[in-house]
């Protein structure tokens, strides 16, 4: 068997196969349903009412892909540099740590400059984070899939020491958790009433901004050049080492600007449980958008979608709603395999 | 809501195994048995979806719903108050909120049942060493462990104490190494915060005192004692203000204190005239007391340390 | 060499290839092509870059399949698309991009594949006991317990050939497997394939070095744009008509008449870095200076040292009289450096990026960006000028390189280069594996630049090359430069001593 | 107690093999993978379903080496899928990885709930015992460390050895690894590079099937959500930690679990009351990270490791 690229992909090529991975998963998600005992038949309407039915669903869709933006933005920052960051979980912590350090009174500012400087500092802490395991690659090549993925452990567990040691909130009733975050460093929200915030303004500005500094400036270019071929970057006197201690700075300080934008739009506090994996879930965000970064917007709302929708169809119907993470899954896994077949074909040599 | 059955949901960041979760499971459950209500539950959902499941129950018309908004408590008093219709009873540390009449708080305050079991332990213990095992060291895991611990030392003032927090709530093989290790350091009686913790203590052949859950049918040879919580009395008071409509923030925290039959020390079953009968005797007087309200138990929610 | 072309004999054909023809896509890579191999022949299989050598040797070799035509080895057909059914029928083949792996032994590399799966044993004392016996009878000298990424490209070739011969294998396919070698590791290898062919092994032997053709093949297959154009009787024939048959007109070797020095642009004293010692040269204005010598003596060394990848340890270096501040990749650019790297593929090119960012690569910040925004437009307009200028042959700036042919990749290169009028230029091995066409174009662009001023430091294992193109001659040996000779003051047999060694050991 | 009196203590070391024998079957099982060239990310979630597969099915009556054959094969089923699309399709590694980790994870809860909808606490096994080798178990110190274990513990060890033997001294290895390092050198060599991944990857994700096995069947006797709790991850570490060589591997895993079991008992030490417990949490993790800074020269990692390997594309 061979993969052969289809130079001119026509367009029912380039619509089928992804058309066809939906359908597929959408029908695994029925059978599953019927075992439990659910009705098979009202799961692709739930799904669609329980993602984008109402209002309210629709913007719970964009609140649950908010943090997936970053994460993935950061993830594919980071992989087009062939910088394996497992660890935008740490990251994202970081930045929410920040964001409760400097926004929960230590700074008594006007918000349009509070807001500002919490985000910056967020951005560093997750920067400094990544940066680490950055160092230890270039300086003792040391692998940076395992770092990162160890400092996932070791973060969360600091974190933890954090919220019941110097950052528990004092008002907290012992329970570990920080205190809430003043008014003005809370991003207000885009509708009234509806938890929707900022942070997903922010996220797509990020996306439009590394899809601008992939395309137009130098340091994408170069950032691009170390990821192909190290060798030959360094040949033609791009300054590897830098290039990816500045990719690891990017790629950590979006992670963190997730984190950011998790306290300080939506839950005004950090607990250890901020992420459900949205560090790994944005490493599948960026590889289904094939690390192009206007791409993670698609690919996260992809994965918001089928995730809250089978979600509450799960709830609706009276299955498990495990069976959301299994739709998901196959809809990711099934989605990557349709990506493929719309760029290649399988030959039989 | 005449003859309508009250619709109840659940809303659990752990699965319904968890021990704290699956008293509030099982009495919802029990209720919906008897006919009383019609219940659904999602469990293991994430804080950040917590709110959006709430709604979404809410939008569905349920009337009341069951859950733990320890890590979302603003976001679930916002929800709360988007639906002014529907009732919230809900795992909190925090009071109940005026501002927010249809949502009212509970949690597990079984330090009474915790300090009769910790008297038993103490007679139970012939070292005076006892290990005690929990998985994080959060208010409701700290309150119960100080107040077994004060039990324990009415009968052995100097009673030495290990702690030991094993940074999970379900890892039971991690739980039971960590109370082999406390075995080794001496330790003849377990407090079994976490599943896990008396399987070890079954192994080696010493005792073990269940928290929250009744374990002893599972270790008839181990188990002495369990405090558990019955949340049987929190749901059918909300169910009953719900139905007549007088549902409003209160604190239900009460509701899980002996006095109210929130919670009990189990039957002492395989262990019935094998504990000393001067423990026996203190355990009922005291009993008695703490259900007239004449004795106290200490509410301490500081993280407990090794003695 | 008599001796040789009389073990061709006639016969049943030991392989016959009828009317194969292979698309990719568009392109129709082999059309139509049949011929059949004898035991005890060789056939040269010549071509420019991109004719369709390889893919009819991995038609042949059963790793690609053919659209059309039939396979047969010793009169049965071979099952198509299996390359374990071509090996076990006696086929064997030296791929032009080496097939090791580096982390493992040499007698690993051998052993693999050629046991059942399921033994309990690998027994390595076997398998080295028959490599050692191999590699005395064909002269094949290598240390079977070595690990693979340790050895020299010759002796990776030799680890290749091996494998073939390992299998019994009655026919060899090499595909260009001279375009990495030095000239005594060719003429070792020529021994060791005239040892095979009076073992009655049969050979398909791909090169661009037509005297190699001439002296090892019994007959010769032409190829251009996928077909089989000519065959020849060796002896029917000679290198000027095989090299106008293949280019489809005539062909001329530029003529590079030696020239006197100009003002030194870059000197070395006593220098030493990495492998290189004490090492003292004078690029000159208007002059090409060659570096003759066996590879991995110091060339990598002395050529990244110019090219600013690697620093010196001691010793000092000018550049126009002045011994700059600090010196790396880019200073070195800066300061009028042109280089031409060894390896074209690895650090000349960034595969998956397209013409214009290859052609830019060491120029995007001083003259294709402003405050860190990148001019795209100029930079494709650069690139459209260098595609012409340099006569790269591709569908546009916006193909990936990888898509290129070595030669046209060579040329981009080049023209990435010489289009900042470099002072002085570096060109290691800048005409490796390319056709005659390609070779002659580099050459005279090399040329040309001399003409205009530029000191050129030509590096290369080809005398020829060497002899041909350049002003003045180092030898290099053990990391160690002799002084310079003009060109024509040393004998090729006298030059051989130095790259020895020799000259060395009284020098010192 | 001192810390030197817990090193001495074979308990101590008894816990520190225990603790590693589930990690010892995953970090072999991943071990092998990536010899061939693949990232299994996927480790996580089929150690999750091994747990599940072995314990459930002795609870509905299987013998327990029926369990475990059991959780093997649910952990090659994964395998397969894995391998299927990350080898002739060439998908990343990072995606098919961290899919199957979600999928073999929510597969498993869900057939949970669905099997088992009304219990609150999940039922018992009768799980392996620990099984005292006869005169070897006498050996002071080591004897009870060593030769106390259980069943599954000595066959982790068995794994280990035989993964060994296996890689460096047949026919069969030498292919595994060698396409783990030139995909194109194997399939030069006659041998379909397509095979000897898949296979590597099935087998692999057996192994680590039996490790999430090993916890809800020898080190405790009942399944419970989230109880692998992230020692995937780990696994993925040691293989690195132990540059890739079964051996090393396994010290690594011991002298992992060596640090948790330390953990635990520096924990209700005198420096228990004035430490954070998350400090000793992390010790493991750091600890990890600093033996990675040290030998991180020497490691070889396997040269195709993540490179898809597609005939005919270059
Ligand atoms: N895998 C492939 N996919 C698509 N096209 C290919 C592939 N391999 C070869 N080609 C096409 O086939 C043609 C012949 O290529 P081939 O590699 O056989 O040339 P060659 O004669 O060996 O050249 P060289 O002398 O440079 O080695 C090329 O022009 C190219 O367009
Ligand atoms: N996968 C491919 N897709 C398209 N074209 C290909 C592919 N592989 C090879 N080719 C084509 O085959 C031709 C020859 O390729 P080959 O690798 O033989 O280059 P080359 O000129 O021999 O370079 P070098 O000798 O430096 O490796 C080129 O024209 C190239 O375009
Ligand atoms: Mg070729
Ligand atoms: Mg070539």
């Amino acid at each position: 068997m061979r993969l052969e690229a289809i130079s001119q992909p026509s367009v029912s090529r380039r619509i089928f196969p992804p058309m066809l991975a939906i359908v597929a998963s959408f029908v695994i998600a029925a059978l599953l349903a019927q075992i439990a005992g659910g009705n098979p038949f009202a799961v692709f309407g739930l799904i669609f009412k329980g993602a984008l039915g109402s209002q309210f669903a629709l913007l719970e869709t964009l609140n649950r892909a908010t943090p997936l933006i970053f994460t993935g933005l950061a993830v594919a920052v980071a992989f087009r540099a062939k910088l394996w960051n497992i660890g935008a979980e740490a990251q994202l912590y970081a930045g929410a740590v920040i964001t409760v350090v400097l926004g929960t009174g230590a700074l008594a500012w006007p918000a349009p400059v509070l807001l500002p400087t919490l985000a910056i500092g967020a951005a560093l802490a997750g920067a400094i984070v990544l940066l680490i395991p950055a160092m230890l690659k270039t300086r003792f090549g040391v692998d940076e899939v395992v770092t990162t993925l160890l400092f996932n452990f070791i973060f969360l567990l600091f974190v933890s020491y954090l919220l019941e040691g110097p950052l528990k909130d004092p008002m907290g009733m012992g329970w570990p958790k920080s205190a809430r975050l003043i008014p003005e460093a809370r991003l207000p929200r885009i509708v009234e009433g509806l938890r929707l915030h900022w942070g997903f303004a922010l996220a797509l500005i990020c996306a439009v901004a590394i899809w601008v500094i992939d395309r137009k400036t130098t340091l994408g270019f170069e950032m691009r050049a170390v990821g192909q071929n190290p060798e030959a970057a360094r040949f033609a006197g791009i300054p590897v080492t830098k290039v990816i201690l500045k990719t690891a700075l990017l790629s950590g300080g979006l992670a963190a600007l997730g984190g950011f934008s998790e306290v300080a739009g939506l839950k005004g506090s950090l607990t250890l449980d901020l992420s459900p994996g949205f560090g790994y879930t944005g490493i599948v965000v960026a590889m289904l958008a094939l690390l192009n970064p206007l791409g993670v917007v698609a690919a996260a709302l992809f994965v918001a979608i089928i995730f809250v929708g089978a979600d509450s169809m799960s709830r609706a119907i009276g299955v498990p709603t495990y069976l959301a993470d299994i739709m998901l899954a196959s809809a990711l896994l099934l989605m990557v395999l349709a990506i493929l077949f719309t760029k290649f074909r399988v030959r039989r040599d | 809501q005449d003859g309508k059955l009250l619709k109840v949901a659940g809303i659990y960041t752990v699965p319904v195994e968890q021990q704290w979760v699956s008293r509030i499971h099982i009495a919802a459950t029990a209720a919906q048995e008897a006919g009383d209500i019609e219940y659904t539950y999602s469990e293991n959902t994430a804080n950040t979806d917590y709110p959006r499941v709430m709604r979404e129950y809410a939008e569905q018309g349920y009337d009341l719903i069951v859950g733990e908004i320890f890590g979302v408590e603003a976001e679930a008093r916002e929800v709360a108050a988007d639906y002014p219709d529907v009732a919230f009873l809900m795992g909190s540390s925090f009071k109940e909120d005026p501002a927010v009449p249809n949502l009212s708080v509970f949690d597990n305050y079984i330090q009474d049942a915790s300090y009769l079991s910790g008297i038993i332990a103490g007679a139970m213990s012939e070292n005076g060493k006892i290990g005690m095992v929990g998985g994080f060291p959060i208010p409701e895991v700290n309150r119960l462990m100080h107040a077994f611990m004060a039990g324990a030392k009415e009968m052995k003032p100097d009673m030495e104490f290990q702690v030991s927090f094993i940074g999970s709530w379900f890892d039971p093989p991690k739980a039971k190494e960590t109370a082999y290790a406390m075995i080794e350091n001496g330790a003849d009686l377990l407090y079994a915060e976490r599943f896990g913790v008396s399987d070890a203590a079954a192994e080696k052949g010493i005792l073990a005192i269940g928290n929250v859950i009744d374990t002893q049918p599972d270790y008839p040879e181990t188990v002495v004692a369990s405090a558990i919580w019955h949340f049987e009395p929190t749901l059918n008071a909300a169910i009953a203000k719900v139905k007549d409509g007088t549902f409003t923030a209160e604190d239900y925290g009460i509701y899980s204190f002996m006095k109210e039959g929130g919670c009990s020390l189990a039957p002492y079953g395989t262990f019935e005239g094998k504990i000393p009968q001067e423990a026996l005797d203190l355990v009922a007087e005291r009993e008695a007391a703490i259900k007239s309200g004449e004795y106290v138990v200490e509410i301490n929610d500081e993280e407990p340390k090794s003695s | 060499m008599t001796a040789l072309r009389m073990g061709a004999e006639r016969g049943d054909p030991v392989l016959r290839m009828q009317g194969i023809t292979k698309r990719f896509g568009s392109v129709t890579a082999n059309e139509d092509i049949s011929f059949s191999l004898h035991k005890g022949e060789v056939i040269a299989l010549l071509g420019e870059n991109g004719a369709g050598k390889t893919t009819l040797m991995n038609i042949l070799f059963g790793q690609y399949l053919a659209d059309e035509g039939m396979v047969e080895a010793f009169g049965k057909p071979l099952p198509a698309g299996a390359p374990r059914a071509a090996l076990d029928a006696g086929v064997g083949m030296v791929h032009q991009h080496f097939t090791l792996a580096d982390n493992l032994t040499v007698w690993e590399n051998i052993a693999l594949g050629t046991q059942g799966l399921g033994a309990f044993s690998l027994r390595p004392a076997r398998v080295k006991d028959k490599i050692r016996d191999l590699s005395a009878r064909f002269h094949l000298s290598v240390d079977p317990d070595a690990r693979v990424g340790a050895l020299t490209v010759g002796e990776r070739q030799r680890v290749e050939i091996l494998k073939a011969l390992y299998r019994e294998a009655k026919v060899l396919i090499l595909d260009e497997p001279t375009a990495v070698l030095t000239p005594q590791e060719t003429d070792a290898l020529f021994a060791t394939l005239r040892e095979a062919i009076s073992m009655g092994l049969s050979i398909v032997f791909i090169s661009h070095k037509l005297h190699e053709v001439m002296a090892i093949a019994h007959r010769v297959l032409v190829l251009r744009h996928g077909r089989l154009v000519a065959e020849r009787g060796i002896g029917d024939t000679s290198a000027e008509e095989l090299a106008s048959i293949m280019v489809g007109g005539e062909v001329r070797a530029p003529d590079v008449p030696a020239m006197p020095a100009g003002p030194a642009l870059l000197t070395l004293s006593k220098a030493s870095a990495g492998v290189l010692q004490d090492v003292n040269l004078s690029l000159n204005a208007g002059q090409i200076t060659g570096i003759a010598g066996v590879s991995g003596n110091g060339q990598g060394a002395l050529s990244d040292l110019i090219s600013g990848v690697l620093s010196l340890q001691s010793g000092e270096m000018q550049i126009a009289g002045q011994t700059p501040a600090q010196w790396d990749a880019r200073t070195a650019i800066a300061h009028g450096v042109g280089r031409i790297p060894e390896d074209r593929h690895k650090t000349g090119t960034i595969a998956d990026f397209d013409l214009t960012e290859n052609a830019i690569l060491e120029t995007y910040q001083t003259d294709f960006a402003r405050a860190g925004w990148m001019d795209w437009t100029k930079a494709r307009r650069h690139t459209e000028h260098l595609i012409q200028t340099y006569d790269v042959r591709c569908p546009g700036p916006d193909t990936r390189i990888r898509l290129l042919s070595g030669g046209n990749m060579q040329k981009l290169i080049l023209g990435r280069v010489l289009e900042e009028n470099p002072q002085i230029i570096v060109a290691n091995q800048p005409v490796r594996g390319l056709d005659i066409g390609a070779v002659n174009y580099v050459h005279a662009r090399l040329a040309a630049a001399r003409e205009s001023g530029s000191a050129i430091l030509l590096i290369s294992e080809d005398l020829d090359e060497i002899m041909k193109l350049s002003d003045k001659i180092h030898v290099i040996s053990e990391g160690r430069l002799s002084p310079a000779f003009q060109r024509g003051a040393l004998t090729v047999a006298e030059l051989g001593k130095w790259m020895a060694g020799q000259g060395f050991a009284h020098a010192s | 107690m001192e810390l030197l009196d817990i090193l001495l203590s074979a308990s101590f070391w008894a816990a520190a093999i225990r603790i590693a024998s589930p990690l010892i079957f995953a970090t072999i099982g991943e071990l092998i993978c990536e010899r061939a060239g693949v990232l299994n990310l996927g480790i996580e979630g089929i150690m999750v379903a091994g747990a599940f597969a072995g314990w459930i099915s002795v609870w509905a009556g299987l013998p327990l080496w029926g369990g475990v054959a059991v959780a093997m094969f649910v952990g090659m089923a994964f395998g397969l899928l894995h391998s299927v699309l990350s080898v002739p399709f060439g998908l990343s590694q990072h995606v098919v990885g961290v899919g199957i980790t979600l999928l073999a994870t929510s597969v498993t809860f869900y057939t949970y709930r669905v099997v088992l909808p009304e219990v609150s606490s999940p039922p018992k096994i009768e799980a392996f015992q620990p099984f005292e080798i006869p005169l070897l178990s006498d050996i002071p110190l080591l004897g009870p460390a060593l030769f106390s274990q259980t069943p599954l513990t000595y066959a982790a060890f068995v794994v280990a050895a035989l993964t060994a033997f296996v890689l460096f001294r047949t026919p069969l290895g030498l292919a595994v690894r060698a396409a783990g390092e030139n995909p194109s050198a194997v399939a030069a060599q006659g041998l379909s590079v397509t095979a000897i991944r898949m296979g590597a990857v099935v087998v692999g994700s057996g192994l680590m099937a039996v490790g999430g096995a090993f916890l809800t069947m020898s080190a405790f006797d009942s399944f419970f959500f989230d109880m692998v709790g992230g020692r995937g991850w780990i696994c993925i570490a040691l293989v690195v930690f132990g540059a890739w060589r079964p051996g090393k591997a396994l010290l690594g895993a011991i002298l992992f679990a060596a640090f948790d079991a330390l953990q635990i008992r520096v924990q209700q030490t005198s420096l228990g009351t004035v430490i954070p417990y998350q400090i000793f949490l992390m010790m493991p993790y750091v600890l990890s990270i600093l033996a990675l800074v040290l030998m991180s020269r020497s490691a070889q990692v396997p040269a195709a490791l993540m490179v898809p390997f597609n005939k005919g594309t270059r």
